[in-house]
């Protein structure tokens, strides 16, 4: 008796379709991000923000030019963070 | 319908489930026209026979359960019996009101010319339904799945049944089979059991739920047994005959159950026969039709979603395709659905929630060096002492890197996989979800305490 | 103890609360010695007269209530009565496992030093208890609050009590008028409705749960008036008399509320007097104690952390809060944390559940212009429906901009703000949300589905 969570009867075919190119820099990226938006997954942007690093000074070097956690910790580390500020 | 005479359309859906109206939906939201065919009810399999009736089943059976044991709670109360006619109708109850609000939100919007019959592929531009031809410019295949039974199983609709004659079902058994240990075997054991049914699953896989991670499964086994629900795993069914008063089946190896009834849960085929896909040239293998990872089949403009499409049967992989492929067609260029990233739960008593990898198939993918794991017992979790619910959270991480499974099971946990499916989908690392301390005491906060522990900083847990 | 004979820590912490002992907890991971100081029972307010025990109600109230409305799902049961006593051992079960847990995490550690009874701060480094003098490199404040009474209220625990009776209390009392309409005083409302008692709510402020979004409070009466909760708002109290059998509370204009108990929950104060304090120039404000944002007193090396720092009064506030100073005096330099991100969960039927800015609060940051919002109903929601529960999910967002709130109403929804703790805190988009469709059939879809509205593509819903 198969499990029957999943019918994986036949491997998805990758009849290779090119995956449609992609802009350079679009106005609307894939997932519909408007164009302000900086690339990069959120939890990477909470990170720059708690670094003190600039997105939008940073150029990614992850897939579709999306910025990285590596990207974003490179920066933090060639221009130190100003310390927080004390309220 | 805005073009009464004009049967030409930017999209010809086949098929009006989860896929195919998600499909028309967004499709008439970026502009483009739809015919969407449906020979049966609009909502498809989901909300008529599978999501949305089981669910209810399932709530029934926790009222069941919780008035049973609500001593425990200090609530004195006494449970007299179930209603089957009353569970019914409350279970008709629910589809019916959302079935008046997806027809009006489907039959109200100008753009969607909905057809009622049975539809075929008569032209890879075209589908025909009595008589008449709707041409697309694009045809998304969305035709949906059906209760498979295995060779010598005969599906009677009285002793030996499957999903769609238990959902309709007017009595309460006193003992069923259930064949098949996956997620609907599981459920209707579970809903079964609460209603004072005795109930045994036979798995030929080594385990229940054999798709989750393995602890997931050993988990579900322990409650099971402690719930008192039968399981033999490990060996297929050999025959089933009928008896005087029901079914007596046989495992390999000699073992015999007999019950009442005997529910056939051994997974669902792709509903493909006989519609004309093979003859326009569609790829098919066994029955399933093949795309690529924009869900183009093989012919030109010819899209497939949903439980056609081999991989996960559910009914939001069928939303998610169907939106992907209205955008793909209105030149949208959507991010391609990472499978992996679509979230998994399973209603018994307990739940069962994952999302991404399993540790096995993370390991497999990475290197059984590369990947760490942590698993956060219930028993720590303030709110799940409180339900007096066991369980587990578990986390699959790859080293120094991100969350690439999260494996639950509790009662209730489903609900918290909405977090972690954008934990895994937006690749998260353990410490950044571990800074945001979780409400307390919920049993999202399980969530939290175990990314915390993960990330060697745990709060209420060892290390 | 491993250094039994010395007294000189890298932390001395007054108060074993939430966050005195996360604190702890933490510090000794980062290789710090810690003294830890509590006069009760390590654990606090929170596990022995919070957030606990009330859950624990809470849970037995919903067991009571779907006993008693278990007809509606078919389900024939019938409920006897609460057995007040049986409820109590429960919840100190409860308690007492989590105390033991809590108590064996805390004493096993080597490096966690604690001292049983009444600490006071005597020098600015250093702790008196019983004569013995506990001098720390840092010190951390975190003596927590106790609940509040009005001037002219006096509290004889007999009938007019505080939470702290009123989670002991022996009996189902036959009516309670509620002083205060926030989150204790709705949560115990709930509680005592469920159970049968004739419940008056008198609230100062126009709305019950004033601090949450409008809408919310909106949702909430409505619900509340359909449980038949009596509340009135918008005027404060006047003066509370004894009677024969209970107590007669004037309202200013003149309505009278007469019941047999009269629960005051005004608020809790900082338990921050006569602890020296001020005396070692510790600044105060009405008895808080003042922080920068990195969590230090105006004394150098003194912190605080808890209910005694002015901000939200929540368990795991004080836990972020605790890990911070930590992490902070081992020179781990954490993200300051953002108040507004710490999720807030009310436990009542219906739950409350929200993080981020109210509509209100955004449009008075950003500019009415600037901020859209979207309230999904959850009658859309299958689960919801199921579970016959009526709410919504609200999001407040930027223009062109994040997610900067969430306002959830609604049976257990409170299970759902973990993910809007990403959402809100992750700052993320309407489409990044939207693109990960949500497991069907949950009440996690209904904060996916407002997401996908939010983001122009809805689902099952309207734009
Ligand atoms: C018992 C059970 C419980 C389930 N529980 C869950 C759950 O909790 N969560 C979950 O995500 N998934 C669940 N599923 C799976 C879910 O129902 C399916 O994944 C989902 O319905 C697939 O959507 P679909 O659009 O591919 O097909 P379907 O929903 O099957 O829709 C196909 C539609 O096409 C119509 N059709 C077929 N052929 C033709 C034709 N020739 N002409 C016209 N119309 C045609 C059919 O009438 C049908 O309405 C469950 C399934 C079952 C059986
Ligand atoms: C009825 C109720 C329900 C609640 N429900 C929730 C909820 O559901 N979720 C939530 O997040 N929050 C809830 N709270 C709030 C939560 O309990 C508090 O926010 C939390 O306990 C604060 O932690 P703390 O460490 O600041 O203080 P406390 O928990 O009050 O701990 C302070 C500790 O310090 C000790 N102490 C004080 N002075 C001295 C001294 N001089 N010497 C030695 N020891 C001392 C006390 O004995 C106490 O143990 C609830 C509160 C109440 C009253």
């Amino acid at each position: 008796v198969p499990a029957q969570a999943t019918a994986t009867a036949a491997p998805v075919q990758a009849a290779p379709a090119p995956v449609a190119p992609v802009p350079p820099a679009p106005a609307v990226d894939g997932n519909g991000r408007a164009g302000g938006l900086v690339l990069a997954k959120p939890p990477v942007r909470k990170l720059a923000k708690d670094l003190g690093v600039d997105l939008a000074a940073l150029t990614g070097s992850g897939p579709l030019g999306s910025i990285t956690r590596e990207d974003v910790q490179r920066a933090a580390s060639g221009t130190p963070a100003a310390a927080e500020p004390l309220t | 319908m805005s073009e009464p005479n004009d049967t030409t359309f930017d999209i010809v859906i086949l098929g009006g489930g989860s896929g195919g109206y998600a499909t028309a939906l967004r499709a008439v939201q970026l502009g483009l026209t739809v015919a969407l065919i449906e020979k049966g009810k609009l909502g498809g399999t989901c909300l008529h026979n599978g999501c949305i009736p089981t669910k209810a089943l399932l709530h029934a059976a926790e009222i069941a359960d919780q008035t049973r044991e609500s001593e425990q709670f200090g609530v004195k109360a006494e449970l007299v019996g179930i209603d089957m006619a009353a569970v019914n109708s409350y279970k008709d109850g629910v589809i019916g009101r959302l079935y008046k609000g997806l027809q009006g939100m489907l039959k109200s919007n100008k753009a969607i010319t909905i057809v009622e019959g049975h539809g075929k592929l008569v032209a890879p531009d075209t589908v025909e339904v009595d008589g008449k031809r709707y041409t697309g410019r694009n045809i998304v295949l969305a035709s949906g799945s059906y209760a498979k039974s295995l060779p010598g199983l005969e599906v009677d609709g009285e002793r030996i049944i499957t999903s769609d004659h238990a959902l309709v079902l007017d009595r309460v058994p006193s003992s069923v089979i259930v064949l098949g240990g996956g997620v609907i075997g599981v459920e209707f054991a579970s809903v079964w059991k609460s209603f004072g049914v005795d109930v045994t699953i036979v798995e030929a896989l080594p385990r229940l739920v054999a798709a989750e991670d393995e602890e997931s499964s050993k988990a579900l086994e322990r409650a099971f047994r402690k719930r008192k629900i039968n399981f033999k795993v490990g060996k297929p069914f050999e025959k089933v005959e009928k008896t005087d008063n029901g079914v007596k089946l046989t495992i390999q190896g000699g073992d015999v159950v007999e019950a009442e009834l005997l529910l056939v849960a051994v997974g669902r085929g792709p509903n493909t026969a006989d519609l004309g896909y093979e003859q326009q040239g569609v790829k098919m293998d066994r029955g399933y039709v093949l795309t690529d990872e924009r869900l183009r089949t093989s012919v030109p403009n010819v899209y497939a979603v949903g439980d056609i499409v081999p991989g996960l049967q559910l009914a939001h992989r069928g939303f998610q395709q169907g939106i992907f492929v209205a955008e793909e067609i209105a030149g949208q260029n959507p991010a391609v659905i990472d499978e992996a990233g679509i979230p998994r739960v399973t209603y018994c008593d307990p739940e069962l929630a994952s999302v991404g990898l399993t540790e096995a198939k993370a390991k497999e993918q990475y290197g059984a060096d590369k990947i760490k794991t942590y698993n956060y017992n219930l028993g720590g979790n303030g709110k799940s002492q409180i339900l007096k619910t066991a369980g587990h959270v578990k986390l699959v991480r790859v080293e120094d890197g991100p969350v690439v499974g999260v494996h639950m099971v509790g009662a209730r946990v489903g609900e918290l996989i909405g977090e972690a499916q954008l934990i895994y989908n937006w690749e998260a690392y353990p410490a950044e979800v571990a800074q945001l301390v979780h409400a307390h005491p919920t049993q999202n906060e399980a969530l939290g305490e175990a990314h915390l522990a993960l990330a060697g900083k745990p709060l209420h847990a060892h290390a």
